[in-house]
């Protein structure tokens, strides 16, 4: 009951502030509500009983992300859009066709779909006992170790990339 | 009672806006914002898919899109910038170079 | 359902005291710096109001409750208001996962001297400290003067790229202990303290520490020298004292976090726990403030190149010699 | 361990010099040394150890490198007193060429690049001794082929080297061809690789008569290409284009002797194949000794006659091997790479000295070059075979084996190629080192540095052929082969080859040294010969104008038209009308604003959703 609630909530609110985030003219406020949207996206991450990840989500998405693209409106000195120049028009009536239709069809296959996956050992009770942190950090550093240091290595390479990249070169 | 499937559903929706964002939006960093969302959608799938399969996989790729999450939005918006340096504009359909 | 009730009214009273403790303490905590810094400029700071400048607070309380309440023409009204609520809304989130002392009675009931002990606490911390940069960037940004932006934009570097050395240096801590339950983490120093173990962490998180709460010598967002006064340059009134309130609050949670995290936090021989407690964490807001008139501000540069250059590699090798010696 | 370790090193060497330390020259040199006598003192222990029990059974190593069902390709060292006595040869005279080259290539521009070059010429061969299997060895080979090459061609500015160098390798491609239809073959019949499982297969006679002599002949095929028998010897006197040290170690201590060490080591194919295959092999040898010897009598340049020398050793050995003498041809091997060595070493170090390769331009040079002169007369005594030095041994041990094996044609024939040795060699030392003073400038002896290695290489030439004597115990061929060989008719042959050495000698020394018979005079009277000789029975003349020219030539106007017609106007011209075609309409689409392409691919997401789902 408490948990529908929560969900209908976090998940609503996470949909309005989505919305509110693409149709907003201003990019600060754009920012602020993709905040918004992130912040119920990490609580919705509670309610699937994975702490770790709502900390996580709010720390880089949160913390780091949008803090990043505030900054780059704020360096490039991007101001309130006109209202007549914010959407793409050409593109308009194609998106209204496609969205519902994506919606409608991946919703459809969301809820009728059979799923034929088997049920894995990482039951609620056996997270509760173990930890759902400590579970998690355990395959992350047996199982899928490689992908980790794959991708660890892909975020120093894109740093890197991103610091060269904006490296104002020389006095060319 | 809640499923599997309402967070599907609410994934999907959260899906079709952000790609909406990209696909509307002519300002790149919106495009970019959306394109967040769109990651956050399917990472709500992903630990939804974890939670009620009792699987650990989906919240270690859940770690793994944040993570490349972060370096795309770090590489995107030092590219942006580059390119706003040299072309003082921010909207999409103008950055057509690539056309030729 | 009693029980229920109880828990609930529990924790609806130590959310109120904690709100409390943490809205009032700045209160003598202004008092008190400028006492300090009156002694340590050999003059004798407030005198007039009240005893030796007690109710100096009070005075400039009220000051600033009847101040004009100025939104320049050309802000963005909305974010302009919001911001120093945002800013101060973090560091009252950080304390849902500090706590305070061990086990207490109270009332016929055994209660823990915090909100909720989380097993992922200090990263739940370090992720909930790391939004305390909205307010600043958003002041900056919604006041739309050069001076605020500047001061935002720089502000706002400089907490992001001393919350990674911060986050770093816990790590050494983390791996001693094998967690991050701020709970487990105090407990096992009833021995000996982390600061033994982690010098070198210990001086990255209060260096970077002083940076995350901007006081001098890292207050380079505030720079009056050079930038009027940062991000709240337009602010007056109770916005403004709502962002002096951040200030002193993210102080005092830095100081409570190098108790908890490398000073035993309340283990102590002879006195009571939080007596330890209060006392440890006062003398580090004392250092905190000796430093504010003892040290000069460094350039901007400077401060990025300490972050980047010296911090982050130390918080590193930090990381590296404590598994080496783990191992 | 250690083992893999002789294949490490060389490897490790050559990669540092070329990506790290190439702009340091000494350095590069000192590793390039370092690397190979490190190599000489690990093969120590094995030495050793089956030099106390020759009988022992080989060591072998090794790990799997491909296995899929029908295919098992292993990585794996084979450590037998065979490959040990090749391991000794190839690091020790290795390491002295080494030494020496640091002297002799003193200056060059390109001396990292060479010390690279050597090390992986080290590192094939080292390859090609341990290799346990037949693709290992192939892999090896081929290396050894990319060394030469690069070796050969090392003055690549120079066309004569450059195209030397493709004439070498191009040669060696040919015989590599059959050799590899020939591990082809005996894949086929015995499926697999491994030398010992093979020789345990054909033992057992599980492999038909036919077949095993097709794989003798194939296998045969790449002994030809890599040792330089007739016909595809025509490389080997070109490959003196290279440096002189190059040619010392290609000579004697690694490339030619791969193929003499590949028919030792599949030694057990020519017993098990009919007898035709040896009597080809032994038949093919001893052509190409006389041959070589023949053709050696008209040379003029020195590195040209000590390389037809080296020919007409390398038809003793295989003539050997085809007669079914291993050990000997194992110990001409052996000897044959000191003195060679020895030879080209010194004729490098006149090089050095006077800068021209021409003989007539030399003479009297002892007086300036006292260890030069006589080291080199060391190796030529060795070659020559004259009792006691080590050549006079090993080409006995031939001489019997063919004796023994009853091929009087060959018997003879060997024995008219050691006169013929006797004569150039003797005519080369009286020539270069005695007699009248015909060279320019102030020749002087060379540095430690290169004489050093002469010395030590002048010793073991002279007496390294005590290892063969009859009564010692272990005796080489007991060492190779567990058993000692016929030695019937042994006192009548070393009587005989002395002899006829001797008269060679002294016929030499009558027409160089005393002037008895004027050489011009002998070239005048016999012109058509003198000519025929010179130019090398005009083989190469017949590879250049018949192979190259009609056949080479027709082949590439043939492919040169259907480059040009069809694949060029056809397939390649018209894939990109067809393609600039397409991509003219499909321009339209490429609009260069990302939102369209977006679009477009959630279109396609969208309808292939639909077919999923109603289809």
């Amino acid at each position: 009951m408490v948990e529908a609630i929560a969900f209908y909530v976090f998940g609503g609110l996470s949909v309005l502030t989505a919305l509110l985030v693409i149709f907003q003219r201003d990019p600060v406020r754009s920012a602020i509500y993709l905040v918004a949207c992130f912040i119920q996206v990490a609580a919705l991450f509670v309610l699937l009983r994975s702490p770790f990840l709502a900390a996580v989500q709010v720390f880089v998405y949160v913390g780091a992300v949008v803090v990043l693209f505030l900054f780059v409106i704020m360096v490039l000195e991007l101001k309130k859009e006109r209202f007549s120049e914010y959407i793409h028009r050409g593109q308009r009536p194609w998106a209204l066709f496609i969205i519902p239709a994506l919606i409608g069809e991946v919703g459809y296959l969301a809820v009728k779909g059979k799923s034929k996956a088997s049920l894995g050992p990482y039951s609620e009770e056996f997270l509760v006992k173990q930890g759902s942190t400590e579970s998690l950090g355990k395959v992350l550093f047996t199982k899928y170790i490689f992908p980790f240091e794959v991708v660890s290595l892909l975020l120093l390479v894109a740093l890197m990339g991103a610091i060269i990249l904006t490296m104002k070169r020389g006095k060319e | 009672m809640i499923t599997l499937y309402h967070y599907l559903v609410l994934s999907c929706i959260l899906f079709a806006i952000g790609v909406a964002g990209v696909l509307l939006r002519r300002n790149i960093l919106i495009v970019l914002m959306s394109l967040e969302l769109v990651f956050n959608s399917v990472n709500i799938s992903l630990a939804a898919f974890s939670h009620f399969l009792q699987s650990m996989a989906g919240k270690v790729f859940v770690v793994f899109t944040i993570t490349v999450a972060a370096a795309e939005v770090a590489v995107g918006l030092a590219i942006l910038v580059v390119i706003f340096r040299q072309k003082k504009t921010v909207y999409v359909e103008d950055l057509s170079e690539m056309r030729h | 359902m009693l029980d229920l009730f109880m828990t609930i009214f529990f924790m609806i009273i130590k959310v109120i005291g904690i709100t409390l403790i943490l809205l009032l303490l700045p209160v003598p905590l202004t008092w008190l710096e400028r006492k300090v810094a009156g002694h340590i400029q050999q003059r004798l700071g407030p005198m007039r109001v009240g005893w030796h400048g007690l109710l100096q607070p009070i005075a400039d309380g009220i000051k600033l409750l009847t101040k004009e309440d100025n939104i320049p023409i050309y802000a963005d009204k909305t974010l302009f208001k919001l911001a120093p609520i945002i800013s101060l809304i973090p560091p009252f989130l950080v304390f849902v996962a500090v706590p305070f002392g061990e086990d207490v009675t109270l009332f016929g009931r055994k209660t823990g001297l915090y909100i909720s002990d989380m097993n992922i606490g200090l990263l739940y911390i370090f992720a909930v400290a790391g939004l305390e940069v909205y307010g600043v960037i958003l002041g900056g940004w919604a006041s739309n003067s050069k001076y605020a932006l500047l001061g935002g934009l720089r502000c706002c570097a400089q907490l992001i790229s001393y919350e990674i050395p911060l986050g770093f240096s816990v790590m050494g801590v983390i791996m001693l202990t094998g967690s991050m339950s701020l709970l487990d983490i105090v407990e096992a120093q009833s021995q000996i303290w982390n600061v033994v173990y982690q010098p070198i962490g210990f001086f990255v998180f209060l260096v970077a520490g002083i940076a995350e709460a901007q006081r001098i010598p890292f207050d380079l967002a505030e720079a009056e020298g050079d930038l009027g006064s940062g991000y709240h340059t337009e602010y007056s009134g109770m916005r403004f004292a709502f962002f002096m309130l951040t200030e002193y609050i993210v102080m005092l949670t830095v100081s409570v976090l190098i108790v908890l995290l490398f000073f035993g936090g309340w283990n102590g021989p002879f006195l009571p726990p939080i007596v330890w407690f209060i006392l440890k964490v006062g003398f580090f807001v004392y250092l905190f403030m000796w430093f504010r008139f003892t040290f000069p501000r460094y350039r901007y540069d400077q401060l990025m190149s300490i972050g980047w250059k010296v911090l982050l590699p130390l918080s590193l090798a930090n990381i590296l010699i404590t598994g080496i010696f783990l191992a | 361990m250690s083992i893999w370790l002789l294949l490490l090193i060389p490897l490790i060497a050559t990669t540092t010099i070329t990506l790290i330390t190439r702009r340091h020259k000494d350095l590069s040199s000192y590793i390039s040394i370092g690397a190979v006598v490190l190599c000489f003192i690990i093969s120590i222990k094995p030495i050793l150890y089956f030099l106390r029990n020759p009988h022992a059974e080989p060591l072998e190593q090794s790990f799997t490198w491909l296995n899929i069902p029908g295919l098992y390709v292993e990585i794996g060292t084979l450590l037998d007193p065979l490959s040990v006595l090749m391991l000794f040869i190839v690091t020790f005279v290795g390491s002295l060429i080494h030494i020496y080259s640091r002297g002799y290539m003193h200056g060059d521009p390109g001396y990292s690049r060479f010390f690279a070059c050597l090390s992986l010429f080290i590192f094939a061969m080292l390859g090609i001794v341990l290799a346990n299997n037949f693709i290992q060895m192939f892999i090896f080979w081929e290396l050894v082929g990319l060394a030469s090459y690069l070796l050969i061609g090392y003055y690549f500015e120079k066309p004569s080297a450059a195209d030397a160098a493709k004439k070498a390798f191009l040669v060696n491609r040919v015989g590599d061809f059959g050799f590899i239809l020939g591990i082809f073959v005996i894949f086929y019949a015995t499926g697999t690789f491994n030398f010992l499982a093979i020789e345990k297969q054909i033992e057992a006679g599980n492999v038909g008569d036919w077949t095993l002599l097709l794989a003798a002949l194939l296998i045969f095929c790449g002994v030809v290409g890599k040792s330089a028998q007739f016909p595809l010897h025509v490389w080997l006197p070109d490959a003196m284009e290279g440096p002189t040290p190059v040619s010392a170690l290609i000579h004697a201590a690694t490339m030619v002797a791969a193929g003499v060490y590949l028919l030792a080591r599949t030694a057990f194919l020519y017993h098990a194949a009919p007898p035709e295959a040896a009597m080809v092999v032994a038949y093919i040898g001893g052509f190409t000794a006389l041959l070589a010897a023949t053709i050696a009598l008209a040379q003029s340049d020195i590195k040209r006659v000590i390389a037809y020398s080296t020919l007409a050793s390398l038809g003793y050995m295989v003539m050997a091997m085809g007669v079914g003498g291993v050990s000997a041809g194992m110990l001409y091997l052996t000897t044959h790479a000191f003195f060679k060595a020895l030879l080209f070493l010194a004729a490098g170090s006149v090089i050095h000295a006077l800068h021209t390769n021409d003989i007539w331009k030399m003479g009297g040079l002892y007086r300036k070059m006292k260890i030069t002169g006589s080291t080199f007369g060391i190796g030529a005594l060795a070659m020559i075979g004259v009792f006691p030095f080590s050549g006079f041994f090993a080409k006995d041990e031939i001489l019997v084996a063919t004796l023994a094996s009853g091929n009087y044609v060959l018997f003879i024939g060997g024995i008219i190629t050691a006169f013929l040795i006797a004569i150039f060699m003797s005519k080369l030392v009286f020539v270069t080192f005695f007699g009248e003073e015909r060279y320019e400038g102030h020749p002087h002896e060379s540095p430690p540095v290169m004489t050093v290695p002469l010395i030590i290489l002048a010793f073991f030439a002279a007496v390294s052929g005590f290892v063969a004597l009859p009564g010692l115990e272990p005796n080489f061929s007991t060492y190779i082969d567990g058993h000692v060989e016929g030695g019937e008719g042994g006192h009548f042959v070393a009587i005989l080859s002395t002899l006829v050495v001797l008269a060679g000698i002294l016929v030499a020394w009558l027409i160089y040294q005393r002037g008895f018979v004027r050489a011009e005079v002998i070239a005048n009277h016999c012109h058509p010969l003198y000519r025929v000789l010179e130019n090398r029975f005009y083989i190469d003349d017949f590879y250049d104008r018949v192979i190259v020219e009609r056949i080479y030539n027709g082949i590439g106007r043939a492919f040169n038209f259907t480059e040009i017609h069809i694949i060029i106007g056809f397939f390649v011209n018209g894939s990109a009308f067809i393609t600039r075609e397409i991509g003219k309409a499909l321009r339209l689409l490429t609009t260069g604003r990302l939102q369209e392409y977006a679009l477009l691919m959630v279109g396609g997401v969208v309808i292939l959703l639909f077919f999923f789902i109603f289809g």
